[in-house]
C-alpha cells in the first residue's frame, strides 16, 4: 500500500494494480485451506478409519445444518447485525411441524410449515431491529427465549414423533452414492450465497452497509429494507435447518438444537467474517464449516470427548484472528 | 482381533455411568477378547450423542450399547449403525424398539415405579402429600417409572397423595429451584421423590438448607457414594438403586453375545449374562436386570465405598 | 441525568412490585418479608454476576465467558477442597477470586493488546474455559460428600438472621456502587462507553480501562464459582452451562445499554431480581415451568423497547426560542 | 505539580523574556497527508499567541500534539525550559496544559459537572469522588465564565450546541493550567458569549497564563492577541507581533497569493425554477422553509453553526422526515421518503461529514462511485465490473482525481480527493439538483479551487446547485443568491450583487443592522 495520491499519476487511472496472485496467497481463505488440509492429513494418520468414503460422508452431517444457517448469518454479520435466535427458531419451527404432523399434514406441507415459520420468526426479528431501531444482539437474546419458550409451552415434556416416512429423506436420504441430501443442499446453497454476496448488486450493498451504514444510506442504499431481508433470510435458513434436523432425528423436542447459535457464529467468525461488519467471504465460511466438521469428527474417531474438541475450536478462533495481528505488529517492528 | 464394544452414556463425568464403566471393564476382562470404548457427549443432548454414534460407526465397532438421551431422536442414527452391521442394544435409558435389537432395563419398570413410592410410604404411616422431582421431561426411563408409580398409587398406597411432578433437567441449579418451589407451594409436603441421581442430591440439599430434616423426607434413586451424606444427616431415610456396575457388566455381556455369538434377540428369548444370571426378553425385546436395591442407614456406609 | 436514570429504575421496581402482587394473589405467602428475603438470597449469585457483566457492557464490550469462568473456578476450588479439606474457606474464596481474575485478565489482554473484538475473544474463551474444566477434572464430578462441611456451610450461616450468601451479595452491591459512582476508574467505565474519543481527550487509556473491566467481571465470576458450587453442592463440567445469556438478560432488563455508557447498580440488581422472581415464583403459583422461558423472553423484549424509548434523543428544540419570541 | 510554584514568580506581563513553552521541528504525517512539517512555535506567559492558517493548515493537529492525543513523528516540546514528552492527555494535564478543542469532545450521557471534572475530580478523604464539591466547583467555574444559566446537574445531551461549547470551555478552565489552548472557541458562540469569553481571556492573561488562540476571525485576533504565528500547508510561514503586521500581510502569508483569484469568473444563465420548496417544517429542527432554486443557479445557504441548514438539506434529500410542507421538482410534487427516492427524482447531496456520510471507507474508489448507480451498471442484479470501472473512470478522470488505481481504498485518499469521489458518485447518477454541504471544509487550497471551478462548470451545463457554507468568502464568491438561516428559519434571501459580509453576519446572528 505504498501508493498514495501525493505521487503524480497520469490522468488515466488504472482499474487495479496487479497483485491478485499475491493477495490470494496471503488471504484468509488460503490460511483456512492450509488449516483444513493440515487437519485432514493429521486425521488420516491419526485414525485408520478416517479415509473411508462413508466416514467422510458421515462427517458432513456434523456441519451441514449449522453451515446452512452460517451462510445467511455471514451476510447478516457482514451487514453489521447478528441473530442469536437461530437455534430457537429451529425449535419453534420443528415444534410446529410436529404439531402439523400430528394432524396428518403430509411431507410437502411440513416442509412449507418449517420454512414458513423460520421466515416468520426472521421477519419478527427484522421488524424489531429495523422497524424500532433496536440493537440486534439484545433483540435476538429476547426472541431466543421467546421462540424456544413458545416451543416449551406447546410441547412441554412431550415429544412429537411419527413423521411421515417420506419426510425422513431430507435429513437421512442420499442424492447420489455417498452424497447426502443435506450435503447437496449445503453445496447448492453455498453457491447461491456466494453468487448473491459476491456477484450481485444486493451483495455489494450488504458490504457497503457493513462498512458504513450512514454513508450507504446517504448513497441511496435502503439500509433498513436490506437488513430486514437479511433477517428474513437467516430465519428462512433456520427454517430449512429445522426441516433437516427434524427429519434427521425423526422427532421433535423443545430442547432441539440447543446451543447451535454460538456454534454458527463461531463458524462465521472463523470463516473470516468481521464481527464488526463490512468484510468476509462465503468461501471462508464454507471452509470454516468444513474445518469444524473435520475437527469434531476427527477427534470423535479418536474418542476424544466433545468438550476437548471445543477447546480446539476456541483456540483456533482466537489464534486465527490474533495471528495476523501479531504478524503485522512483529513485521512492522522489524521494519522500523 | 478384538471385539470392539462401545458403551455410550448420556453424558461423561456422571458417577453412575463411571460405575457402569467399571462393570463393563470387568465384563471385558471376563470375556477375554473384548475392547470397551467408554464414550459419550459432555452435554446430555441427543444431537451430541448422534455425533458420537456417527464416529463409532466410522470406527466400525462391533457393537454399541447406549443409554439414550432421547428415545426417538437417536433411532435414525442407530438404524444406520445396524444397517452397517453393528449390533445395537440400549440399556438404562432406552431407545424405541426400531432403533435397537434389545433393551436392558436396569430393573422392572413397574417394580421401580412401585419401589420409589414405597420408599416414601414406608415412612409415612399416616399418609400425606408427596411430589416427584424428575430429570428432563424427555427422559424415557424416568417417564416410564413415574407412569408406573402413578398406576401403583391408588391400589397399593391409597393414603399417599401425589400433588405434583416437576422437572429439574438433571441440572443441579434447576433441580434446586424446582425443589424449593415444591416446598413453598405445598407446605404440607411430606416427601419428595426424585428418581434421578442429580435431582435427589439437589432435593436433599434443599431440605437440609431449609431446616426441614424430619419434616420432609427425600427419597428416590441415588448413588450411595454421592448420597451417603444425606442418609447420615437424616434428610433421607432410604433410597434405592440397582447396581450400576452390574448394569454396565450386563450391557457389555449382552452386546458381546449378540454380536459375536450371533444370538438372536426376539421376544421370549432367554439370554445369559455371566455372573448376573439370565434375562428373558418381553414382547418389546426388553428385559429387566434385577430388582432395585434399597440403601438406608444400615448399609449405606458399605455400599458408598463401592459405587 | 439523575431524573432520567431514576425513572428507569423506578419503573423496573414498579414492574417487580406488580409481579410480586400478581404472584401473591395466587400464593398469599409470597410477599412475606421472610419469603422475599429468600428470593433475594436465591438471586444473589445472578445479581453479583450481572454487576460484573454490567461493568464490561458499560465499556461497549461483552463477556460471554463468565459462566465458563465460573465453572472452571468452581471446579478448581471444589477440587482443592476435596483434596485438602482443612484449607481455610476464606482463603479458598480468595483463590476463587484470583483464578477468576486471571481468566478475566486473559480476555482483557486479548482485547487490549491485540484489539480483537470482545465478542470474539469471549466466544473463544467460553469454550476454552469450559474445556479446561473438563481437562482438570477429567470429566469427573466433585460430589457433596467430597466437600467439607465448612465449604458447603459458609454461605448458609445466618448472620443477624440473614444467610452469609445474602451478605456477600450486599457487600458486593455496595462495593460496586462505590466503584461506579465514587471512583475515577468507575467513572471512566462510563466515559469510554459514552464516547471513547472524548475519553482519550480526557486522559483515559481506553484499552487499559477495558482490561480492568474484564478483570472485574472475571474476579466476580470466580467468586460466584465458589458460591455456585457450594450452593448446589456439585461441581461438574456442565455447571452453569448457557448461563452467560441469563446474565446478559438480567443486565438488559435492568436497563443497561448494550451500546455502552448507560446503566446503574440498581438496574443490574433489579434486572437480576426480576429474572429470579420469575424463575422461583412460577413453580410456586402453579404456572407450568414451561412458561418460564417465554415470559423471560417477553420481559427482555419489553425492557429493550422501553429503554430505547427512554434513550431516544429528544432532538434540539432550536425552534422553541424562536416561537417564544 | 511544580508548575504551580513557578506561576507566582512570573507575573510580569510587559517583559516576557522567557517563553513558557517552545516547540521546535514538529513533524506529523498521516497516511497520505503531511499535516505538519518542521514547525515551531513559542508561547509567552501573560500573552495570547494567535495561530492563523487556512482550513487544513495543520492547526488542530498541532493542538492535538500539545495535548498528548497525537505523538509527533519528530520534534521537541519544551515547557519552562524542560523538554517534555506528551504521550497521553494525562501527561498534558500534568504539564499544566489545557485545551478547548475545535470539535466538542464531551460525554453526552454524563452530567455537566462530570463533563467538566472527569479525570480530575475532587476527592474526599477516602480518595473517593466528592460529588458535592464537584458540583459546587462546577457552578463556580460556570459562573466565572458568565455561563451561570447552565445547570451542573443537567445531562449534556439536553444542552444546545453553544452551551455544550461553554461546557468544553469550563472543562478547560477547571484545570489549573499555565498553558491554555483554544481552537476556534468562538465558532459556536453568540456575540454575548464571545464577550464573556474575552473577559475570561483577559483574566487569564493577568494571571500570567500563556495562551494559544486559534481563529479565522481577524477582528477577534487583533482584539485579543499580542503575537501571531501563521501556518500554510503544514509549514510555519511567519511569526511576530501583531502590532507590526497588517491584516493584508498576514492573509498573504496564509494563502500564499492574492485572495481574489480564488473564485472562478462566472456568467450565470439562470433559467426556470427547478426545485421549489414551500413551508417545509420539522418538529424540532426547522420551520416554514420556502425557497426556489432555478436552473443554472448556485443558491448559497449561510448561517451560524447549528442554524439548521444541514438538517434541512437532509430533509430535502429524503433522510429526515418532515412534518409539514411540500416540494416540487420541475413542477411535479415529490416527497422523497429515502435517499434512494431522492436520487431517483434527481436530487443528490454531498454531505458535510465526508468520512461519516460521504464515502464508504474500506471500499475501493470504483465501488464508491457506482454505489448509487448499481441499478444501471448491473444486469438484472448481477454486477458488471467492466461497466462499473467504465463509469468510475469517466467521472473521476473528469474531476482530475489523484489516485494510483480505481481499486484503491477511498480511506487512503486525501480529503479533497475523497470529496471528488463523492461528487463523481453523484454526477454518475445524472442529477438535476446537487446539494453541496460545506463543500470545501477541510480541503486544501488546490482542491478547493478545483471544487469551485467545477461547481461553476456544473451550473454552466444547466445543473442547479445548493451550496451550504459557513465560509463567507465562499458564499460571496460563488452564490448567485444567498439564503440566510437563523434558528431553523429563513431570516432573509439576498441577491448577490454588492452583498457584503457584514449584512450576512448580522442577519445570521439576528442583530439589526
Ligand atoms: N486523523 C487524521 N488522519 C488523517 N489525516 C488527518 C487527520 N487529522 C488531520 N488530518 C489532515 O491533516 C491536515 C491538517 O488538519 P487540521 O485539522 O490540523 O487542520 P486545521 O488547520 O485545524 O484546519 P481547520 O481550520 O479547518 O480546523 C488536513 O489535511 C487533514 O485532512
Ligand atoms: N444543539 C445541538 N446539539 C447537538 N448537535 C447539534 C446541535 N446543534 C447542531 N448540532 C449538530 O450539528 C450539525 C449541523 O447542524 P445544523 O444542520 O443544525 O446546522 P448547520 O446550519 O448546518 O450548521 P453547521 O453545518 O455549520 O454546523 C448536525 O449534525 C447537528 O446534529
Ligand atoms: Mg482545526
Ligand atoms: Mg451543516
Amino acid at each position: 500500500m505504498s501508493a498514495t495520491d501525493t505521487t503524480p499519476t497520469p490522468r488515466r487511472i488504472p482499474d487495479r494494480l496487479d497483485k491478485p496472485l499475491r493477495s490470494a496467497i496471503f488471504s484468509w481463505e488460503a490460511l483456512l485451506v492450509a488449516v483444513a488440509v493440515a487437519i485432514f492429513i493429521v486425521n488420516s494418520f491419526a485414525s485408520p478409519y478416517f479415509l473411508d468414503v462413508w466416514s467422510l460422508s458421515d462427517l458432513t452431517f456434523n456441519f451441514t445444518e449449522k453451515g446452512l444457517i452460517a451462510l445467511a448469518m455471514a451476510l447478516l454479520i457482514i451487514s453489521g447485525e447478528i441473530d442469536l435466535s437461530v437455534a430457537a427458531i429451529i425449535a419453534l419451527a420443528s415444534t410446529l411441524m410436529g404439531m402439523a404432523a400430528q394432524v396428518g399434514v403430509d411431507t410437502p406441507g411440513l416442509v412449507l410449515i418449517g420454512i414458513g415459520v423460520g421466515l416468520a420468526c426472521g421477519a419478527f426479528n427484522g421488524l424489531l431491529v429495523t422497524g424500532l431501531g433496536l440493537p440486534s444482539i439484545v433483540v435476538t437474546i429476547g426472541t431466543m427465549s421467546l421462540f424456544r419458550g413458545i416451543a416449551f409451552i406447546i410441547l412441554g415434556d412431550q415429544a412429537y414423533k411419527g413423521y411421515p416416512a417420506s419426510f425422513a429423506f431430507f435429513g437421512q436420504g442420499y442424492v447420489w452414492w455417498v452424497v447426502s441430501f443435506e450435503l447437496a443442499l449445503f453445496g447448492f446453497a453455498a453457491v447461491v450465497y456466494w453468487f448473491v454476496l459476491h456477484r450481485t448488486s444486493f451483495g455489494r450493498r450488504i458490504f457497503a452497509i457493513g462498512n458504513n451504514p450512514v454513508a450507504a444510506q446517504f448513497s441511496g442504499v435502503r439500509v433498513g429494507r436490506i437488513k430486514f431481508i437479511l433477517f428474513c433470510l437467516t430465519g428462512l435458513m433456520s427454517g430449512i435447518a429445522a426441516v433437516l434436523i427434524t427429519s434427521r432425528l425423526g422427532s421433535t423436542r423443545p430442547s432441539i438444537a440447543q446451543g447451535y447459535e454460538l456454534e454458527v457464529i463461531t463458524m462465521v467468525v472463523l470463516g473470516g467474517v468481521s464481527i464488526l461488519g463490512g468484510a468476509g467471504s462465503i468461501l471462508g465460511v464454507v471452509l470454516a464449516a468444513l474445518i469444524m466438521g473435520l475437527v469434531t469428527f476427527g477427534l470423535g474417531l479418536l474418542n476424544v470427548p466433545g468438550i476437548v474438541m471445543s477447546i480446539f475450536i476456541g483456540l483456533l478462533l482466537i489464534m486465527v484472528i490474533a495471528l495476523p495481528i501479531l504478524w503485522d505488529r512483529f513485521g512492522r517492528r522489524r521494519l522500523a | 482381533e478384538n471385539v470392539k464394544i462401545a458403551l455410550v452414556v448420556k453424558s461423561l463425568g456422571n458417577g453412575f455411568f463411571d460405575a457402569a464403566n467399571k462393570g463393563a471393564q470387568e465384563a471385558a476382562k471376563e470375556l477375554g477378547d473384548v475392547e470397551v470404548i467408554y464414550t459419550g457427549p459432555t452435554k446430555a443432548t441427543a444431537e451430541a450423542q448422534i455425533e458420537v454414534v456417527n464416529a463409532l460407526i466410522a470406527q466400525k465397532v462391533n457393537a454399541i450399547a447406549i443409554s439414550a438421551n432421547d428415545a426417538d431422536a437417536l433411532v435414525p442414527a442407530l438404524k444406520k449403525a445396524m444397517e452397517r452391521g453393528i449390533t445395537v442394544i440400549s440399556w438404562d435409558s432406552g431407545v424405541a424398539p426400531e432403533g435397537r435389537q434389545m433393551h436392558l432395563n436396569p430393573s422392572d419398570t413397574n417394580l421401580i415405579g412401585e419401589t420409589i413410592v414405597k420408599l416414601a410410604a414406608d415412612y409415612l404411616p399416616e399418609g400425606g402429600d408427596v411430589a416427584i422431582l424428575s430429570a428432563s421431561s424427555t427422559a424415557t426411563n424416568q417417564n416410564a417409572w413415574i407412569e408406573a408409580a402413578k398406576k401403583a398409587l391408588p391400589e397399593k398406597f391409597p393414603k399417599i397423595n401425589l400433588v405434583a411432578t416437576v422437572y429439574g433437567d438433571d441440572d443441579s441449579a434447576k433441580s434446586t429451584d424446582e425443589a424449593k418451589g415444591l416446598l413453598k407451594s405445598y407446605p404440607n409436603l411430606k416427601a419428595i421423590i426424585a428418581p434421578t441421581t442429580v435431582g435427589v442430591v439437589a432435593a436433599a440439599q434443599v431440605v437440609t438448607d431449609e431446616n426441614l430434616i424430619g419434616k420432609v423426607n427425600v427419597t428416590g434413586l441415588a448413588l450411595p457414594s454421592e448420597f451417603k451424606k444425606f442418609i447420615d444427616n437424616g434428610a433421607s431415610q432410604a433410597v434405592a438403586l440397582w447396581n450400576p456396575i452390574d448394569l454396565g457388566y450386563s450391557a457389555v455381556y449382552l452386546a458381546h453375545d449378540l454380536a459375536v455369538k450371533k444370538m438372536e434377540a426376539k421376544p421370549g428369548a432367554k439370554l445369559p449374562i455371566g455372573r448376573v444370571g439370565e434375562v428373558t426378553l418381553d414382547d418389546t425385546n426388553s428385559a429387566p436386570m434385577a430388582a432395585p436395591f434399597t440403601f438406608d442407614k444400615t448399609n449405606i456406609e458399605e455400599f458408598s465405598k463401592i459405587y | 441525568m439523575k431524573t432520567l436514570l431514576k425513572h428507569r429504575e423506578i419503573w423496573l421496581l414498579a414492574a417487580i412490585a406488580a409481579l410480586v402482587a400478581l404472584i401473591s394473589v395466587r400464593f398469599p405467602g409470597f410477599a412475606r418479608p421472610g419469603n422475599l428475603a429468600t428470593v433475594f438470597n436465591d438471586t444473589s449469585i445472578l445479581m453479583i454476576l450481572a454487576l460484573g457483566q454490567m461493568v464490561v457492557i458499560l465499556t461497549r464490550s461483552i463477556d460471554l465467558s463468565m459462566a465458563s469462568n465460573l465453572a472452571f473456578t468452581g471446579m478448581v476450588v471444589a477440587m482443592i477442597n476435596a483434596a485438602f479439606p482443612a484449607f481455610p474457606i476464606p482463603l479458598l474464596m480468595l483463590v476463587a477470586i484470583g483464578v477468576g481474575l486471571l481468566l478475566g485478565a486473559l480476555n482483557g489482554l486479548l482485547v487490549w493488546k491485540l484489539g480483537i473484538p470482545s465478542i470474539v475473544v469471549s466466544l473463544g474463551t467460553l469454550t476454552i474455559y469450559r474445556g479446561a474444566t473438563f481437562l482438570i477434572s477429567g470429566g469427573a464430578w466433585v460430589n457433596a460428600d467430597q466437600m467439607s462441611p465448612a465449604f458447603v456451610g459458609l454461605q448458609r450461616l445466618q448472620l443477624l438472621g440473614v444467610p452469609v450468601l445474602s451478605w456477600i451479595a450486599i457487600v458486593v452491591i455496595v462495593l460496586f456502587f462505590i466503584l461506579l459512582t465514587r471512583t475515577s476508574v468507575g467513572r471512566s467505565f462510563y466515559a469510554i462507553g459514552v464516547n471513547p474519543t472524548a475519553s482519550v481527550y480526557a486522559g483515559i487509556d481506553v484499552g487499559r480501562t477495558k482490561f480492568l473491566a474484564f478483570c472485574i467481571s472475571g474476579a466476580v465470576a470466580g467468586l460466584c464459582g465458589y458460591l455456585w458450587i457450594s450452593r448446589y453442592v456439585i461441581a461438574s463440567v456442565e455447571v452453569a452451562n448457557g448461563y452467560e445469556l441469563n446474565i446478559i438478560a438480567a443486565c438488559v432488563i435492568g436497563g443497561i445499554s448494550i451500546a455502552g455508557g448507560i446503566g446503574s447498580v440498581a438496574g443490574a440488581v433489579l434486572g437480576a431480581l426480576f429474572l429470579g422472581i420469575i424463575s422461583t415464583a412460577l413453580p410456586v403459583i402453579n404456572v407450568s415451568p414451561f412458561w418460564q422461558m417465554a415470559i423471560s423472553g417477553s420481559a427482555i423484549l419489553l425492557a429493550v423497547v422501553l429503554n430505547a424509548r427512554g434513550e431516544r434523543k429528544q432532538g434540539r428544540i432550536i425552534l422553541r426560542k424562536a416561537e417564544a419570541a | 505539580m511544580d508548575t504551580k510554584a513557578q506561576t507566582i514568580e512570573t507575573p510580569m506581563r510587559e517583559h516576557p523574556a522567557m517563553p513558557r513553552m517552545t516547540l521546535a521541528g514538529i513533524t506529523k504525517t498521516f497516511p497520505g497527508v503531511r499535516a505538519l512539517h518542521n514547525v515551531g512555535l513559542s508561547l509567552y506567559p501573560g500573552q495570547v499567541t494567535a495561530l492563523i492558517g487556512e482550513n487544513g493548515a495543520g492547526k488542530s493537529t498541532l493542538v492535538k500534539i500539545l495535548t498528548g492525543i497525537y505523538r509527533p513523528d519528530a520534534g521537541t516540546i519544551t515547557v519552562d525550559g524542560r523538554q517534555v514528552s506528551l504521550t497521553s492527555a494525562h501527561d498534558a494535564f500534568e504539564q499544566g496544559i489545557t485545551a478547548i478543542h475545535q470539535e466538542t469532545v464531551l460525554f453526552d450521557d454524563l452530567s455537566v459537572a462530570e463533563n467538566i471534572f472527569l479525570g480530575h475530580a475532587p476527592r474526599t478523604h477516602f480518595g473517593t469522588i466528592d460529588w458535592r464539591t464537584m458540583r459546587s466547583r462546577a457552578t463556580e467555574v460556570l459562573k466565572v465564565m458568565g455561563a451561570a444559566h447552565i445547570d451542573p446537574d443537567a445531562r449534556l445531551k439536553d444542552l444546545g450546541i453553544a452551551n455544550k461549547h461553554l461546557v468544553a470551555v469550563a472543562r478547560a478552565m477547571s484545570i489549573d493550567a499555565q498553558i491554555v489552548i483554544m481552537d476556534e472557541p468562538t465558532a459556536a458562540l453568540s456575540a454575548k458569549e464571545i464577550e464573556d469569553l474575552f473577559e475570561l481571556i483577559e483574566l487569564l492573561k493577568r494571571d500570567g497564563k500563556a495562551i494559544l488562540f486559534i481563529s479565522h476571525k481577524f477582528d477577534e485576533i487583533y482584539r485579543i492577541a499580542e503575537r501571531y504565528t501563521v501556518f500554510r500547508d503544514g509549514e510555519m510561514v511567519g511569526e511576530g507581533l501583531l502590532a507590526d503586521a497588517s491584516q493584508n500581510e498576514i492573509v498573504k502569508m496564509m494563502v500564499g497569493r492574492a485572495v481574489d483569484h480564488i473564485f472562478p469568473e462566472r456568467h450565470p444563465q439562470i433559467g426556470a425554477p427547478v426545485l421549489s420548496v414551500s413551508d417545509l417544517s420539522h418538529p424540532t429542527e426547522f420551520d416554514g422553509i420556502s425557497f426556489e432554486l432555478h436552473k443554472g443557479e448556485i443558491l448559497g445557504f449561510y448561517g451560524l453553526v447549528g442554524a439548521g441548514r444541514s438538517e434541512l438539506m437532509h430533509a430535502i434529500f429524503g433522510i429526515t422526515r418532515t412534518s409539514r410542507g411540500t416540494m416540487r421538482l420541475d413542477g411535479a410534487p415529490v416527497t422523497p421518503r429515502s435517499a434512494a427516492e431522492a436520487i431517483e427524482a434527481g436530487v443528490v447531496y454531498v454531505p458535510e461529514e465526508r468520512g461519516k456520510q460521504g464515502v464508504v471507507i474500506g471500499m475501493p474508489i470504483f465501488k464508491n462511485v457506482s454505489l448509487p448507480s448499481l441499478k444501471r451498471t448491473s444486469k438484472s442484479g448481477v454486477l458488471q465490473l467492466q461497466e462499473e470501472f467504465g463509469l468510475a473512470r469517466k467521472y473521476t478522470e473528469r474531476l482530475d482525481l489523484r489516485a494510483s488505481s480505481l481499486s484503491q481504498d477511498v480511506g487512503t485518499l486525501s480529503g479533497g480527493n475523497q470529496q471528488k469521489v463523492v461528487i463523481a458518485k453523484w454526477l454518475a447518477t445524472d442529477p438535476k439538483v446537487i446539494i453541496l454541504d460545506e463543500p470545501t471544509k477541510g480541503i486544501d487550497i488546490g482542491s478547493k479551487a478545483a471544487v469551485h471551478a467545477f461547481m461553476a462548470e456544473l451550473v454552466a451545463q444547466g445543473l442547479s446547485v445548493i451550496m451550504v457554507s459557513s465560509e463567507l468568502p465562499e458564499i460571496l464568491g460563488m452564490s448567485d443568491r444567498v439564503v440566510v438561516m437563523r434558528e431553523g428559519r429563513i431570516a432573509a434571501v439576498y441577491d448577490n450583487n454588492g452583498l457584503d459580509a457584514v449584512t450576512l453576519v448580522q442577519t445570521a446572528a439576528g442583530i439589526a443592522a
